[in-house]
């Protein structure tokens, strides 16, 4: 049973259907939900199916050789994580193409195949065991995002994608020249080779920054986030909403894939690098979110931010295991980095979906256009009360659980770390309520706010499921970190073992 | 220093200072007869190295061809001289400081001191053949490949020259003499009948109110 | 005795004249033709002395072919440089720059 | 025998099913419906409690401490939610829940004209919900779960009438200055995770109580080894300033009057605010550990308790007299935890939920009756037209001014006897700010009846001006559509219902839940602590400790609080006047509430804009996109444009380079030859 | 006395360049007889011609690499490999060129010869084994391309690249053959590998001076053939002026004859000196990936961007040479091959979108393409993003394998320094994209596309090609590598 292959090749296919046969706007939406929803389906056995006490924490797998010269393989296989993430990915995007159901006019076979492509190749991200085959899957989903932000999007969209393009491309490009060199070191491409493999401190050392240039632009973390606001901000909703739900998360996978287990020495020299980096992420971008005057840009810093936690949990597991000797809270940490980004998912897929669904009604992003839409649209207001509190990281919502792991295994080594990662819970309430006191509540802005029109059928599926995802993360996680505890665990006996 | 060496040393002076004055003289006729002296002067020390037939084909080929079709189009094209010589005198300082340096880099890299060694026994000679057999020996067993693909890049040079400069020129005028003679008269003459009256002049009636 | 160096020293003389000559004449296509020419004369020259001087006849050969793919493409140079003047009317290399950057 | 855990999840579950259906489905079921299902969601809730706190008190039952799930497990750490029933948490139960439902039942009334009738039904079942989630659990987290949960609540309501800017600004800076609190909450449980291994209640307190705990020492900052207790005491405390709206993160509190009247009751007096205080009783053995922790306690519990009712006494807002009062009771709570007499603190908290809430309810009867009128200035002689209002919210005054006899009298008394008899560091200042607090105590409560019951009525009735709907803001100032008369019954009978309790509940209890073992192993304090315990040797019943009031310090301060009250208010309204031109320093210091909000909206939110303006501008869009990406960019735009102009269209320049390449090429190759030999 | 000495299997081995030159002069004969209307039968009978030809190549490649005529011409692997995807990308110029050269009146006789010639001479190139075979293989070529770049002879632009080509095209194999001169003093001989095997190379060999300084000139010749800087001043003005279909041809085919004349020269013969090349190349790919990349910027004319990309690529190809194994020149060779495929697309593009006075040179003639033309915008974005070197495009994986080569020979920063003029490239190579599909076209409708459906079907293979090497492009790297194994393996 091909089950990922089946996944990452179904919507690939798809793409070709729907560019083939969705001359006709109606047919292309039909089939792109078709091949969607099968996708989801699809992957709901990876869930069920995945076997938490097998001794081998990645399942699923394929091999097949693929360039033997340089033995590479199409080698695929899914942990805990994987999984958790390609779930995330079958069922956001399913919510993305019925989002954009009503809103995508133009071009609409071309808009969604571009995202079932992207599904497909971001399938593929999470489910390759080979180092080359990730990379190539890594990088080929910039052709669709760009051509997504690019024709459909706002007025700036040619400087976003452009910037978006080349800026994920020149990080990532360096990885690309780690890569090689471990091929060379190892004489092959699989990253168990690659985690195994004997390196100097040197080697680590730059290995590490290549690689850290390649994952810091994609999560993004400060400085190198600069991309990701005019980003979201020119992309269409869907855009954005896969941006920041799943692309993103690519960027704090590529650092538990390789990062940690290939240079785990090196990472604990620089660990201290990539924390500054997500303390300063997330206090300088909760101020910069603050006095953001466009909803998207403040929720895209907001996702930059909250990444902060990502990479501030996994970086944070290698002090606790190396220098405190604490594998448990090692294993919070990552387990919290985890939790953040399938929550960061949902929250941010669901906030950008907001945004859209203002955007679409009275076309501007910009807070001061709005107000007082709890009086108009009351189920939009709840939902976006709902999604705000998440993304405050209020209890019983997902959002706090990744948050609240991440602290506490943060404060484990360093209280001065939790200090400032705490200092969250006040800037972010402050970005994200200030945020909605001034569109949700207040007065009715304007007439044309007045005659606003609350959540159609499509809205109301798209930011229920994304609710109801919300809810139970944050009220019962445990059946996720259950999923990802093998992979965690694996992981962080492997970052006890020094290399050098 | 013996007889050949000053043979070569004039000949090479006369060379050099041929080659000079091809890059120096205004005239481009002037430039291309220099290059012929330059050729002659090569030629003959060419013949002092033995190579009796390529100095023979340098100059019928060269100087009798190729030098020939130079001059050919340098009358042809009819240029305007003065403007080609603009610039000249700022840009010699720098030819000239190129080529020394040039030279000087050559010179030390191809360590020319260490090249001065006398010539073995000339081969054909010492086999009893002349230059042009010892040659042709080599030429058409060794080399009968490249012969070949000589001679289909003459056939190149045709092909290719050919339809650049031939010009079927449209809108000339030619006379055509075979249909000048089989012309006729009824060809060019026409008798037209016309009526013989030319009717009133209307127009000073209607001007009378 | 004339040595090989003598040779060479010509050859590299030669050379240089010619590659001066590249410098000194921007204008006029046809001097930097000759210039190439003397080129080919200075490469010619090496070949022949090597030839001599080491007894091997092919580089007497290697002379022959240079001197008929020269004739072959001046004849061809030549054609274009007419094709040329009737396009421009000139043949200044000054004004042939309608491509650049 | 044990509690029943059905039974326990049944008084969580029910107003939480109330909530959701009213909540859900309240385009479907209506409003009548919304309300039933809430109210009787809450009624059982309620009666369920009671049911608890018998089966405790006298039905022998055990301490009830289980899991529920596991919320995570990663390693040894875990997280779960789960309950913990002991006394204590049975006797916020029940205040919780009874408290919630005199208010469910009184928002009928208070509501009635609202369009979000069946929303704040669900809201404040939500609340309740939250609210037990918070005391009943088990464990830190889930603490936090309801903690956090309350807020959210109490920020959907401060700000539920969300067309009024003031009610979104209110609600957004009670949920921020919280939030500040929670900010050190939640470190104070890592470090309780970190330093007791545990975010369970049991495992921590048995961790923290074992022998040499207090040696563990932290440097937060170098040189600085501090108990690990002080720090995580301390980071609690902070959340616990944030809820109970200590000084300096009170300023939330008075603002969140916004809300309609019933939340500024359950929630912003009764119940959501003593959270911080059952949260340090909660963790009082870890407090016992820390001397330094609770001074800090104590200190800050004393300044508010003295200087936010100062605040009260200026106020012109009906509720919000009544708010700066729940600050200053908030702080003799404080007071009570800061000299570990943990038990006279929820104790008071107890019976303040009684008389507090009353008296806000009393308030907000009053407003309804005044057409939403809140300020005193236009009331005056409502003592006649709504006689049941008037006594119950006499009664309630006199239980907050401490009259002996009153529910009070009892656990005020208890709390400034517990100070005086302390020798804490601060324990003095305390000392003196409480005693002060009594007789500010005093001068508002009965400013606020004078103001509103007696004298004449300052209002004018404009019969013409309209009728039908009572709109908030629709009038001018002091004039009114009807005559204000006493309210319905569904409003009256919680004020009567509180009432009860706010006179009579001190007499049975005082004695076993302040001097008694009552709370049993609940409330932890060590035996050189116990300043309970020292008086305990002195009380012989609640009727002795009333006679014994009269003699005491606070008795004759109150008593000349009252007189000077009567002297002015009632007698002498036009003193005030003078007073204000003589005092007008400190009396602007007062209206402007020390000028603390206005410190911080300078610093923190101006003082934050700018900041953020400052980064985005300089930083993300000067630096990092100027100069680094953008200013790249254009580098590489003016190099090509440059560069380009190399390829200059001339044929010798084409030749040129190509020598100069060579030549080049040639001297790299000499040189590595020369330097090779 | 004269001792012919004629081995009749040497015309076995030569067998396809010697049908493809009876062919040719069959098309010359036939060609006189036709008139223009049935020009077509030229173009069939040369599309036939190149076909056999490179039937002959595949079916008699011999397992063993052969030498004919004494070691003047060698057949083996890399010449295999090289002619076919010459004989391939020739053939693309005919099927892609035929309207755009018909529309322009240049479709003639003389252009099918001309091409078949310069093919010829390409064969002859990349199978030299001689100094003499390369340097007439090597003329053979250029003086046919000289001629086919003056083709448009009514062009001012045609003309004014075809003297610059020539001019600067004769002074480059000026300067070869001074170095051909010299690597035949140092070692008596013009056969390659027996120069190899008679040059002293070692550090104090009596003719090192000479060597060093003949391979200096080698090194300018190769450099100029391939178009590296500073020897690449010819390529944007030949590119642009040229017909575009000519263009085509040179930005194809011809660079893959000069890989393998660079092959041949440096590994074949000079494989000694690979410590001084490998220098020389690494400043020289180093500085075609910089002025390469970052020039394309500036440009608006998309011929001329092609050919500064044409210049960075350039650089790439000798980034495969720095590591002087079989391996490096495999990389190298398939990125050459995967070069010609990519550019063989933007170019069919280009000429697709080309009429009668028109064109569609410019960047600007792309704007709104994906809403005219939509399956031919993706095929030139699918070449664009090939050329910028994004997976899972063809492109990537040369890039892929030349850095692993780079990073093989141990030359670190050359890796740096090409990823980094990489991502400079991608902004000229985006912009393409950006204005194929994000901008709005100047007219709205469809433009009418040349109904030449074989074009049609070649192109689309073509773009697709770059799609599906991009997933399979082991077989062809594996080949690459086999044939440069067995054939420097042979040249020992």
């Amino acid at each position: 049973m091909h089950l990922l292959s089946l996944l990452i090749w179904l919507p690939i296919l798809g793409a070709i259907v729907v560019l083939a046969f969705g001359r006709n706007a109606a047919t292309a939406r039909w089939l792109t939900l078709g091949f969607t929803v099968a996708t989801f389906l699809l992957s709901l056995p990876l869930w069920t199916g995945y076997d938490v006490t097998a001794a081998n924490s990645m399942q699923f797998v394929e091999s097949l050789p693929w360039i033997r010269m340089i033995q590479s393989n199409y080698a695929l296989g899914a942990d805990g994580i994987s999984v958790a993430l390609i779930v995330l990915t079958s069922f956001t995007t399913v919510l993305v193409i019925i989002g954009a159901w009503r809103p995508i006019e133009k071009r609409v076979s071309q808009y969604m195949a571009a995202m079932l492509a992207l599904e497909g190749m971001l399938i593929g991200v999470f489910a390759a065991t080979d180092a080359l085959l990730f990379y190539v899957f890594f990088e080929a989903m910039l052709i669709p995002m760009f051509i997504l932000i690019g024709v459909w999007g706002g007025p700036r969209r040619v400087y976003a994608t452009l910037k978006f393009f080349i800026y994920t491309f020149l990080g990532s490009i360096f990885m690309l020249i780690g890569l090689i060199y471990l091929h060379l070191k190892t004489g092959e491409f699989s990253l168990a080779a690659f985690s195994q493999a004997q390196l100097g401190a040197s080697e680590q050392t730059w290995l590490f920054f290549a690689f850290l240039a390649g994952f810091a632009i994609k999560v993004p973390m400060f400085p190198v986030h600069t991309w990701l606001p005019d980003a979201h901000v020119e992309a269409p909703t869907g855009g954005s909403v896969i941006l920041a739900a799943i692309m993103l998360k690519v960027g704090g996978y590529g650092f538990i894939r390789f990062s940690l287990p290939i240079t785990p020495d090196a990472s604990q020299e620089f660990a201290w690098v990539v924390i500054a980096a997500s303390l300063i992420a997330i206090i300088y971008i909760g101020y910069v979110a603050l006095v953001q005057e466009d909803m998207k840009k403040l929720i895209a810093y907001s996702s930059v931010a909250h990444m902060g936690f990502v990479t501030l949990g996994i970086f944070i597991a290698l002090a606790l295991v190396r220098v405190n000797g604490n594998a448990d809270a090692a294993r919070l940490g990552i387990q919290g980095a985890m939790v953040q980004m399938i929550s960061h998912g949902f929250v941010s897929g669901a906030l950008f979906s907001c945004i859209g669904v203002m955007y679409d009604r009275l076309h501007t992003r910009l807070i001061r256009d709005y107000g007082g839409l709890a009086h108009v649209m009351p189920w939009f207001g709840t939902f976006m009360v709902l999604f705000a509190m998440a993304n405050c990281g209020l209890p019983g919502t997902s959002g706090f659980v990744g948050e609240f792991m991440v602290i506490m295994a943060s404060f484990q080594t360093s209280p001065e770390v939790a200090l400032l990662a705490a200092f969250t819970l006040i800037i972010s309430a402050a970005y994200t309520l200030w945020l909605v006191k001034r569109i949700v509540f207040g007065p009715v802005a304007s007439e044309k706010v007045a005659k606003m029109q609350d959540l159609n059928m499509q809205e109301v599926i798209v930011l229920g499921a994304f609710a109801i995802a919300v809810l139970a993360l944050g009220i019962y996680p445990k059946p996720l970190t259950d999923l990802m505890e093998p992979a965690v665990l694996q992981l962080v006996q492997q970052l006890g073992l020094a290399k050098v | 220093m013996t007889f050949p060496l000053i043979c070569f040393y004039l000949f090479a002076a006369a060379t050099t200072l041929a080659a000079l004055a091809v890059i120096l003289v205004r005239n481009p006729v002037h430039a291309a007869l220099c290059l012929v002296l330059t050729f002659f002067s090569a030629a003959c020390t060419w013949l002092l190295a033995d190579a009796e037939f390529l100095a023979i084909v340098l100059v019928l080929v060269y100087v009798g061809a190729v030098m020939v079709l130079f001059l050919f189009v340098v009358m042809m094209l009819d240029v305007d001289l003065d403007p080609l010589r603009e610039g000249f005198i700022r840009a010699l300082p720098i030819g000239i400081i190129v080529a020394l340096v040039m030279l000087a880099e050559m010179l030390a890299l191809i360590g020319v001191r260490a090249m001065d060694m006398p010539a073995v026994p000339d081969p054909a000679a010492a086999a009893g053949i002349s230059n042009t057999t010892w040659l042709a020996s080599t030429l058409f067993s060794q080399y009968l490949l490249p012969f070949e693909v000589a001679a289909l890049i003459l056939t190149v040079a045709i092909i290719a020259a050919i339809p650049l400069t031939l010009r079927h020129r449209t809108g000339v005028r030619m006379q055509n003499p075979g249909k000048q003679v089989l012309v006729r008269p009824r060809d060019r003459l026409r008798i037209v009948k016309m009526a013989a009256t030319k009717p009133a002049p209307a127009t000073e009636e209607a001007n009378t109110p | 005795m004339i040595t090989l160096a003598h040779f060479l020293t010509l050859g590299a003389v030669l050379f240089c004249i010619a590659v001066a000559g590249i410098f000194i004449n921007r204008k006029n296509v046809i001097t930097l033709l000759m210039a190439i020419e003397l080129m080919l004369l200075a490469v010619n020259t090496n070949f022949i002395a090597f030839s001599r001087f080491l007894g091997d006849a092919s580089g007497q050969v290697f002379v022959f072919f240079i001197l008929t793919v020269a004739a072959a493409e001046s004849a061809i140079g030549l054609a274009i440089l007419v094709v040329l003047f009737r396009n421009r009317a000139t043949i200044n290399v000054d004004k042939i720059d309608s491509m650049k950057g | 025998m044990m509690l029943s855990k059905t039974i326990l999840l049944l008084i969580v579950l029910a107003p939480l099913a109330g909530a959701l259906i009213a909540g859900l489905l309240r385009n479907v079921i209506g409003r009548a419906a919304s309300a039933t299902v809430t109210i009787a969601g809450v009624a059982l809730s309620c009666a369920l409690s009671f049911y608890v706190l018998h089966q405790l008190v006298w039905g022998g039952a055990a301490t009830f401490n289980e899991n529920l799930y596991t919320w995570y497990q990663v390693g040894h750490y875990s997280a779960h939610i789960g309950f913990l029933v002991d006394r204590l948490t049975a006797m916020m139960m029940v205040v919780v829940t009874f408290v919630s439902l005199m208010v469910h039942i009184y928002t009928i009334g208070y509501m009635a004209e609202d369009d979000g009738f069946s929303r704040f039904f669900s809201y404040i079942a939500l609340f309740t919900f939250s609210m037990l989630m918070l005391v009943m659990s088990n464990n830190f987290l889930q603490l936090f779960f309801g903690w956090e949960a309350v807020g959210l609540v109490s920020y959907l309501l401060i700000g539920f009438w969300f067309k009024r800017p003031s009610a979104v600004f209110a609600n957004l800076k009670a949920f921020l200055v919280n939030r500040v609190g929670d900010f050190g909450f939640i470190l104070g449980i890592a470090g309780a995770l970190l330093w007791f291994g545990s975010l369970d209640y049991a495992q921590v307190f048995a961790a923290a109580g074992a022998p040499g705990s207090e040696l563990l020492k932290v440097e937060i900052i170098p040189g600085q080894a501090w108990s690990v207790a002080t720090v995580v005491c301390l980071c609690l405390f902070v959340g616990a300033m944030g809820k109970s709206a200590q000084v300096p993160l009170h300023v939330w509190l008075p603002d969140s009057m916004e809300g309609p009247t019933p939340i500024s009751a359950l929630i912003h007096a009764a119940t959501m605010v003593t959270a911080g205080i059952f949260m340090v009783a909660r963790m009082s053995p870890l407090y016992e550990l820390s001397e330094t922790a609770l001074s800090v306690v104590l200190v800050i519990g004393a300044t508010t308790a003295l200087f936010t009712g100062l605040i009260g006494i200026v106020q012109n807002d009906i509720k919000r007299v009544v708010a700066y009062s729940t600050l200053s009771q908030l702080g003799y709570m404080t007071v009570a935890l800061g000299v570990s007499a943990y038990a006279g603190g929820v104790y008071h908290l107890m019976t303040h939920a009684f008389f507090k809430a009353l008296l806000f309810l009393g308030a907000g009867s009053v407003i309804v009756a005044m057409h939403h009128e809140q300020d005193m200035r236009h009331m005056g002689g409502l003592r006649k037209q709504m006689p049941i209002t008037w006594i119950t919210m006499w009664l309630g005054s006199l239980a907050l001014a401490g009259a002996p006899g009153f529910a009070g009298f009892f656990s005020k008394d208890a709390i400034i006897e517990a100070v005086g008899e302390s020798h804490r560091y601060g324990a003095g200042y305390a000392y003196f700010c409480v005693l002060a607090g009594v007789f500010v105590t005093a001068l508002y409560s009965f400013r606020l009846l004078y103001k509103t019951f007696h004298g004449k009525p300052r209002y004018v009735v404009d019969v013409h001006h309209g009728h039908g709907h009572d709109d908030h803001g629709h009038h001018a100032p002091g004039h009114l559509a009807h005559a204000p008369h006493e309210t319905p019954w569904v409003i009256t009978l919680p004020l009567v219902l509180l009432a009860i309790p706010s006179v009579l509940v001190g007499w049975s209890t005082i004695g076993p839940m302040v001097f008694g073992d009552w709370f049993g192993n609940a409330i932890h304090v060590r035996a050189a602590n116990d300043v309970l315990g020292e008086l305990a040797h002195e009380f012989h019943g609640a009727w002795a400790m009333t006679l014994h009031g009269f003699k005491q310090p606070p008795f004759w301060i109150a008593l000349a609080g009252f007189l000077v009250a009567t002297w002015i208010w009632l007698f002498n309204p036009g003193v005030t006047a003078r007073f204000k031109s003589a005092l007008k320093p400190i009396y602007s210091m007062l209206v402007n509430k020390y000028w603390i909000d206005e410190l911080y909206q300078a610093v923190f939110a101006r003082g934050g804009i700018a900041l953020g303006r400052g980064l985005w501008k300089g930083s993300d869009a000067g630096l990092i996109d100027g100069v680094a990406v953008n200013g790249s960019v254009a580098l590489v735009d003016r190099t090509s444009a440059t560069v380009r102009w190399l390829q200059s269209g001339y044929l010798y320049h084409y030749a040129f380079a190509m020598i100069l390449g060579l030549i080049a090429l040639l001297a790299g190759v000499w040189w590595v030859a020369q330097t090779a030999l | 006395m004269i001792n012919i000495a004629f081995n009749p299997n040497d015309l076995v081995t030569v067998l396809p360049e010697l049908f493809l030159l009876g062919a040719t002069c069959a098309i010359l004969l036939i060609d006189l007889f036709l008139k223009q209307a049935q020009r077509n039968v030229t173009h069939v009978l040369s599309l036939l011609a190149l076909a056999v030809t490179a039937w002959l190549v595949w079916s008699g490649a011999p397992v063993q690499a052969t030498p004919a005529f004494n070691g003047m011409f060698v057949r083996d692997a890399v010449g295999t490999v090289l002619k076919l995807f010459i004989l391939l990308t020739t053939a693309l110029v005919y099927v892609y060129g035929r309207l755009y050269m018909r529309d322009r009146k240049l479709f003639v006789g003389e252009l099918y010869l001309l091409l078949l010639f310069a093919t010829l001479g390409m064969m002859l190139l990349v199978s030299a084994g001689s100094l003499v075979t390369v340097y007439l293989g090597l003329e053979l070529l250029t003086l046919s391309s000289y001629a086919l770049v003056a083709l448009n002879r009514d062009s001012v632009m045609s003309s004014e690249a075809a003297i610059k080509y020539f001019v600067l095209g004769a002074l480059a194999s000026g300067l070869l053959l001074y170095g051909m001169s010299m690597l035949y003093g140092a070692t008596g001989t013009l056969d390659l590998a027996k120069i190899h095997a008679a040059a002293d190379f070692s550090a104090n060999g009596a003719h090192r001076g000479l060597l060093a300084f003949g391979l200096v000139f080698l090194v300018v010749g190769i450099a100029f053939k391939l178009g590296a800087v500073p020897f690449h001043m010819w390529l944007p003005d030949v590119y642009q002026g040229a017909p575009t279909a000519i263009t085509l041809f040179i930005g194809t085919a011809s660079k893959l004859a000069a890989f393998g004349m660079a092959w041949r020269l440096l590994e074949v013969a000079m494989g000694g000196l690979h410590a001084q090349w490998t220098m020389m190349l690494a400043i020289l790919a180093a500085v075609s990936l910089a002025v390469g990349n970052v020039v394309a910027i500036a440009q608006t004319n998309l011929k001329r961007m092609l050919a500064y990309s044409t210049i960075s690529h350039v650089g790439f190809v000798l980034l495969g040479f720095v590591n002087a194994t079989p391996a490096g020149y495999a990389s190298a060779m398939f990125y050459m091959i995967c070069y010609a495929i990519m550019t063989a697309v933007a170019f069919g593009v280009i000429l697709l979108l080309a009429r009668a006075g028109f064109e569609a040179e410019e960047i600007a003639d792309f704007k709104g393409l994906n809403q005219r033309n939509p399956w031919y915008a993706g095929v030139m974005a699918i070449a664009m993003f090939s050329l910028a070197g994004v997976p899972p495009l063809f492109g990537f994986f040369a890039k892929l394998m030349v850095l692993k080569a780079v990073i093989d020979a141990g030359q670190m920063w050359l890796a740096i320094v090409a990823i980094v003029f990489a991502i400079v490239g991608l902004f000229y190579y985006l912009n393409v994209v950006k204005v194929m599909y994000f901008d709005e076209p100047a007219q709205k409708e469809a433009v009418a596309l040349p109904a030449d459906l074989g074009m049609r079907w070649a192109l689309s293979l073509n773009g697709l090609a770059l799609l599906a090497l991009g997933i399979g492009w082991g077989p062809l790297l594996d080949w690459c590598n086999q044939a440069l194994l067995a054939s420097t393996q042979f040249a020992r």
